[in-house]
């Protein structure tokens, strides 16, 4: 966001209204997942959305250490979000940075929300949201993956939580902003929401928006959320229905 | 867990009161407490500012060097924003490498700026792909008394408008007053249950379910966006809050 | 210590069975688990492969960067390993800095692929002294089941063998295959009282007195080998698991 | 020290015997403190000597974490001594370096020797120095603040510490130096002392002395802490004996 | 290893056989082994091998920190292998290398196999080797004395662990390589080996060899090992049984 | 607590004997214990030197490198003193980066070097602005039996004195010995009850009220001072040591 100019002789929307990778505006890109693809985890998801590849994993309840850190009331949700150093384009130097450390943050914020955290005192559930393949969008497959790595770990929780980001493209509210776009766009809006409540549980804005278009944008990732929650369900769905035929019937749901 | 009782004891005192329509400390729900604002206070600093925002007391700095562009930005200066939540200014404090809190708030006040264009980064460059000007915004919170990203955001900007490029000593022309173009003015809201308040004090950030901190620009437009915190927010109350920050960013900035 | 309790218990199982001649998952002594391996899988590494060792799931992606020589090797490339042993793949893994384990695993997937010159390093030289290509190759297990070794090994020749050295985009000239000139393949043993076995699980390994992982080239020759664990092996074993290594290092080959 | 040779042109002693800033030999530069400037802190002040701002912070006696470092028979005074960023010309790192870590144990070691430890067994008393803006002689500064900070928080104390350097300049004993005495004098000798008790507690030297003048010297320091004994008294007395007038009469002590 | 090319006129192995040192290909550099040096460590031990210096120390059985680290059936043995920035022609940085943690992750293996560590449940012991000068061979050295130190420091064990590398140079296999065969040789092959029982506790390899080159090398380390535990268990004797003459008797062992 | 009750036990003995005028290991107040020194001890070093100060035994080597000058002092050689603290050498050592003792070790040798003039610095340029040997002069206990800040000072100045600056090999001209011109000694006393002693054993040390560690040159001047300690001094007691060192470091000089 903030002004990188456009390279000369690209148009992120063209005449007929279309985006750079031939997407509506409010058309948001291939999603799927796989859940319970991991053996050694509690539970785990395997996402893919655009480029974007992304593997969440989840360990617990377990003991929480360091012990100065446990709650006597309710379990931890600690998130650790983390681009592996070959996901981008430029080698990424391995371990935490300030970027990866929010997202962890904000993440972890709006996973305990829908956990019953109560349920469990003294405890650390602990989310590993690795990014291998990023291609813009990466904290809201993320925080979708955890999501579903959550509910395939069979912590007991509120609702999922969904998540995707809209945006601004010259000049136009879009939805879930590819890589160009992201690179070259005026604003983006990753949003983690609850359909069945109407709750927001991860907010962030950058860029230059008048109100208006706020609301519009807002309203854009709200209702795809929507959509990505039947994702999400559908792919815990086949975890859970059809054990005997897991091994033919690993195919992912598609968004329609 | 004496901590815990404290914090529900404090709370049930909290929520009563504002159930009542009144905060601890007498303000209203969108009043912010007062604002003093000592600008060069620092004279090792190309630009400083010390912000006290009722007993929230933070001091910003801003140093500039001469150093190399990114490479995706060739003519354009560099932004650093560092956060040091030293536990000197609060128990909840801790030594060491930044923290995730103090992460997010340097992010946060970062994005404020970058987003907000507050300076014309294209007039820090010296030479296209050679030399251009680092700018280090460092914060440093002395007392913590909650609500530090507004604290931090206008002592930034304060400091900002206070600096002088120190071109001379480097051998690069004359002095001259840092371009600062835009004044992006963050407002935090926090919710407690049912309530918004504005400009939270600490005792109030510690029970809110979640804070949402919105910055806008001279023309009332979006700049930056961040929500805190474990519950949740519905889209209303999003547009509440977004409603209050540009009516009180504007005041705060007619202020400052 | 109730841990150990169920080590104890695990090793009665495992060897009971062992001397029956029979492995809990029904292997042959000698018998490696089914190798999956999906070539290309991250379109921004330069090179990159996921290997599915039975339940051991390892990625590797290849990144070439144009950077300096060391001064003892003025017309060759330069070769840098690293492992992350993330705690998203066994609870057995720690967060942070990478530990003793996951320095030995990448320095005996390190050792295998340099002693066994498995990539033609002066091909990577573009001017002497001045410029040469850097491969970091990073080795991420998804999940571990035992016999991280062998898995990194071949995840980490197959993304060499997909490498392209981005040649264009750095303006080096036209891009060309990595040269790998030779395939040096590890295979691990471990010895479980009397009984060497190939390929082990997790539960073999925890409950294993020592491990010798041992690479041979086309050839059949030695070039890389690394004993571990706190049992010992006599001079007999070591040769049998040379010889074990030589005839299914062959094998691994011809599948790869 | 050790020798920067003087700028051409520079005198740091005039033909009357005056100091390049116009004081005396023996004549300390002004300083100001006030106690009790933060809400969070136990104890605090703020002082400012000639360009130096320092803030001096105490929380405890508190639980000493780690716990292997509690000491069963008394409180462990711990000192963290920091230069924030932009308190000198060229931005400092921010965090720890070699010479805040030294200050840090030498201002442990001589508050430890006024506090009745033995009142808080197992307890840390953890004072915090910043030093917002440094001009020379910010070991004694951040000493001297300590001591108040101390005192303030309520802390038992056989007697405040005060500290004062002495130095040598173009062959010339001389009090507290300033900056550019500190930049291309001979010899620096800081001195933390309890005047009621006459005990030396802080003591260095570096640069180039006779015993003489090092007698003089030490007798020059010892003197001033004297006088700036009376200034943390009064500011003390100030923080205590009118409350009532507290908004109003916030003005600091001087040096006479 | 790998292949670093000879420099030119340089030869490794002379017309009659002898190495570029003047030993035979059998030949061990002179070793000599002082037990018992330090007085502050439980045990030590300083060995001097062609040009290595080691020194060796052991502390313990004692608490093991941290806590979570314990086995409740056994002592830990944790060897740290370093060596000194100035051990080296280009100087070394301190602290620990990846390199550095390898070695100590199979020292520390090693040497388990030979301690009853479960006479000392819970209970740490610490072996440190501190390299003091290099050249080649240096951990098989360090493991070579860190064994004296244990049986020093009184520690129940098994049995000594001797060790020594076998290498290829210019096609021969030769014993215990110095820094120009290390440098231009072909192949490297360390162990660790107790005489006694004829196991094999520490094994490596890297290089080039064919089976039965390997098998000649193997066998050559194994009897160098054998002289080796010979000057090990000598100064273990000078140590124990001439007390009286201890002053005046001093002098080390030699390799006959 | 067994600790503290061994530490009162231990002082109640020493100053028990203090007060008859007998030192534990029967020296007399003013006596510094057997010094052995062991010059060019490694060969991997510029320059080196052993020595033992009674049981305390240290280690240093001095590296010497090309590098760049300080832009403060274009013209002459950089020095830096590290100090390593190493767990071998005693169990109030822990291992990782340097700790505060080891800090403080570092830099007072450094200040005695430094402020001493020992090296004539101009003489390590080798041009102006750009290119000076860069000195590191690296300190190693080994067996820490009291009193490291002088051991290590000697060792300091025997292995500056043993130094050759390695000029040919960096392609510089000639090979010449280090400039040393002045050779500052340091004597360390303390302060136990009412008693001063010099040279402390380990025994003295941590039973000690306050240490004092004074530099004096060839001409009896003073060049280098810390105090070290919880206890206090007066200014006679300083004056006392100040005396005993500039007499024994004459003496010390004479031998070394």
């Amino acid at each position: 966001m903030g002004g990188t100019p456009l390279p000369e002789g690209i148009k992120l929307i063209d005449e007929n209204g279309k985006r750079i990778d031939g997407r509506r505006p409010d058309e948001l890109r291939p999603l799927s997942i796989e859940a319970g693809v991991l053996k050694r985890a509690t539970g785990s998801a395997y996402l893919e959305w655009g480029n974007n590849k992304v593997m969440a994993a989840v360990y617990g309840p377990r003991e929480c250490h360091p012990r100065h850190m446990q709650d006597p009331t309710r379990a931890l949700v600690q998130c650790h979000y983390n681009m592996v150093s070959f996901s981008v384009d430029d080698r990424k130097r391995p371990g935490p940075d300030r970027r990866s450390q929010e997202i962890s943050k904000i993440t972890s914020e709006a996973l305990t929300h829908v956990v019953f955290t109560e349920y469990f005192p003294r405890t650390s559930i602990d989310v590993y949201i690795e990014v291998l393949q990023a291609n813009a969008g990466t904290r809201c497959a993320g925080l979708t993956a955890a999501s579903v790595a959550l509910a395939d770990a069979g912590i007991p929780m509120r609702d999922l939580v969904a998540s995707c980001a809209a945006g601004k493209v010259e000049d136009t509210m879009v939805l879930d902003l590819g890589k160009e776009e992201d690179n070259f766009g005026q604003a983006d809006i990753p949003v983690g929401y609850i359909p069945r409540t109407n709750e927001i549980v991860l907010l962030q804005m950058d860029g230059d928006l008048t109100i208006d278009q706020f609301k519009t944008g807002l309203g854009m990732a709200v209702d795809a959320c929507k959509k990505i929650y039947d994702v999400q369900r559908d792919a815990l769905r086949r975890r859970y229905t059809v054990p005997a035929e897991a091994d033919e019937d690993t195919g992912s749901a598609e968004v329609k | 867990m004496s901590k815990d009782v404290m914090a529900d004891l404090k709370r049930d005192h909290i929520v009563k009161l504002l159930s009542k329509g009144v905060r601890v400390d007498g303000r209203k729900f969108d009043e912010i407490r007062p604002i003093t604002i000592e600008k060069n206070y620092i004279m090792s600093a190309e630009g400083s500012a010390r912000v006290h925002l009722g007993n929230t007391d933070v001091i910003v700095g801003v140093k500039l060097i001469v150093g190399q562009p990114f490479s995706d930005t060739p003519n354009k200066g560099v932004l650093t924003t560092n956060a040091e939540l030293i536990p000197l200014a609060s128990e909840t404090f801790e030594s060491g490498p930044p923290g995730r809190p103090a992460i997010e708030l340097a992010r946060v006040v970062d994005r404020g700026i970058r987003e907000g264009q507050a300076v014309d980064m294209e007039k820090l460059c010296i030479e296209p792909e050679k030399e251009v000007w680092i700018m280090f915004v460092d914060i440093h919170a002395l007392d913590y008394d909650g609500n530090l990203f507004d604290a931090a955001n206008m002592a930034a900007m304060a400091a900002l408008k206070s600096a002088i490029v120190p071109a001379k000593r480097a051998d690069k022309g004359e002095d001259f007053p840092l371009p600062v173009t835009h004044e992006p003015i963050s407002v935090t809201a926090v919710k407690i249950g049912e309530h918004i308040l504005v400009d939270p004090t600490y005792d109030e950030e510690i029970v809110a379910d979640a804070r949402l901190t919105v910055a806008t620009n001279e023309k009332g437009d979006l700049c930056a966006m961040q929500k805190g915190g474990e519950g949740s927010l519905t889209v209303d109350e999003v547009h509440k809050v977004v409603e209050l920050s540009k009516r009180l960013g504007a005041e705060v900035r007619s202020k400052t």
